[in-house]
């Protein structure tokens, strides 16, 4: 299934674009894609933190991902 | 009542001010984040903020309603500033008022501690000599 | 640096924000107290504000010198009004400045609850039916 | 001695005028001049509380006063 990633701040910059088409395999969890993406872009290991929302909201990283999900690469925030 | 707002013009301290008053209110109490010339020690130039805009709005959203359930706050103001910004410019105001003090200075606390644990946008501070992306790093 | 002030004219935000502006303050929380239109839940027409004028000012000028010293503060204004107020308008203005947040919410928290104990100002409340001097009695 | 009675907010409404003159006795605290005080103008001790600062400052009760001295009757504070 596909699923899109949208990646900003620094993790824009790892990536290398806003927006990513991304493979996986049909009921994999947010967990697998997070392992997906880190071992396509290494240095999102090196983040303080990278949170994974699925179409706008933050969720459990056992959370089944479904075809055409938004996914964002949230680096750590500093809003404010 | 609640006014989230997400811009890449100046913020209007008087427009935050201007929508939580209330004749039922008697405390309004208001935070501005502004741009710090220094990090460090090491002069800062510009900043540019980056948002992930529909859930940033959205976080901001439940964040008020939060402080409104949590601190019984009468009306909430919370506006963020996307793009590039100079030294000394508002990055944030929030504005609450409340029928007691108390309840307008927690809310307003409440509500910028909570933004820059859970609001997706990012700070990159430009240096003379290079730039960073805000707390990105361990 | 401190602006104290104790004024018959209406209060202005931006002044008070404008004060405490500085490059390298990276906070500022502003406190607003207005006038409310009931007390208990009877409908207060308009206040008097009366000030020991002199004492006034050196007790606000107190409490500003001891925010500072104890929280680190950059600079704080403290405006109060005295004379009669309309429903909505501001009795006090008080806008702190701090290279970080937590110290401005802190001393403008304090310089409220410090003036409201100390500072020779008495607040009148007029009614359709009366007036009260407020707190006077037990 | 003569000392000056400056009276304030519900104190003024009490004692019906901004300005007093007050004899003393020389050396009179001021703790005698609040019990003076009293005794010509009992409302003054319904109040919640009535502090008397001495030249623009908050003294202890104890404290000795001056001739020309100039005490405020302070009623509870309710600014803000």
């Amino acid at each position: 299934m596909r699923i899109t990633i949208l990646s900003f701040g620094i993790a824009k910059d790892i990536t290398g674009k806003r927006f990513l088409n991304w493979e996986m395999t049909a009921g994999a969890s947010v967990g697998e894609l997070r392992k997906s993406l880190v071992e396509s872009f290494p240095r999102l290991a090196e983040l303080a933190s990278v949170r994974l929302a699925v179409n706008s909201e933050y969720v459990p990283e056992t959370l089944e991902l479904s075809e055409n999900d938004e996914v964002a690469l949230i680096p750590p925030v500093s809003g404010g | 009542m609640l006014d989230i707002k997400l811009t890449e013009s100046r913020l209007d301290v008087n427009a935050c001010i201007d929508f939580v008053s209330a004749g039922d209110a008697g405390g309004i109490d208001v935070f501005i984040g502004t741009v710090r010339n220094a990090t460090k020690g090491k002069s800062v130039v510009r900043l540019e903020f980056e948002a992930y805009e529909p859930m940033a709005i959205a976080e901001m959203q439940k964040i008020a309603e939060q402080a409104t359930e949590k601190f019984g706050t009468k009306k909430i103001a919370l506006h963020h500033r996307t793009g590039v910004l100079q030294i000394g410019e508002a990055a944030v105001i929030i504005a609450v008022s409340a029928p007691h003090r108390a309840a307008a200075f927690d809310a307003c606390r409440f509500c910028i501690d909570t933004l820059k644990e859970t609001v997706p946008i990012w700070k990159k501070e430009i240096f003379e000599d290079g730039e960073v992306w805000v707390a990105a790093h361990p």
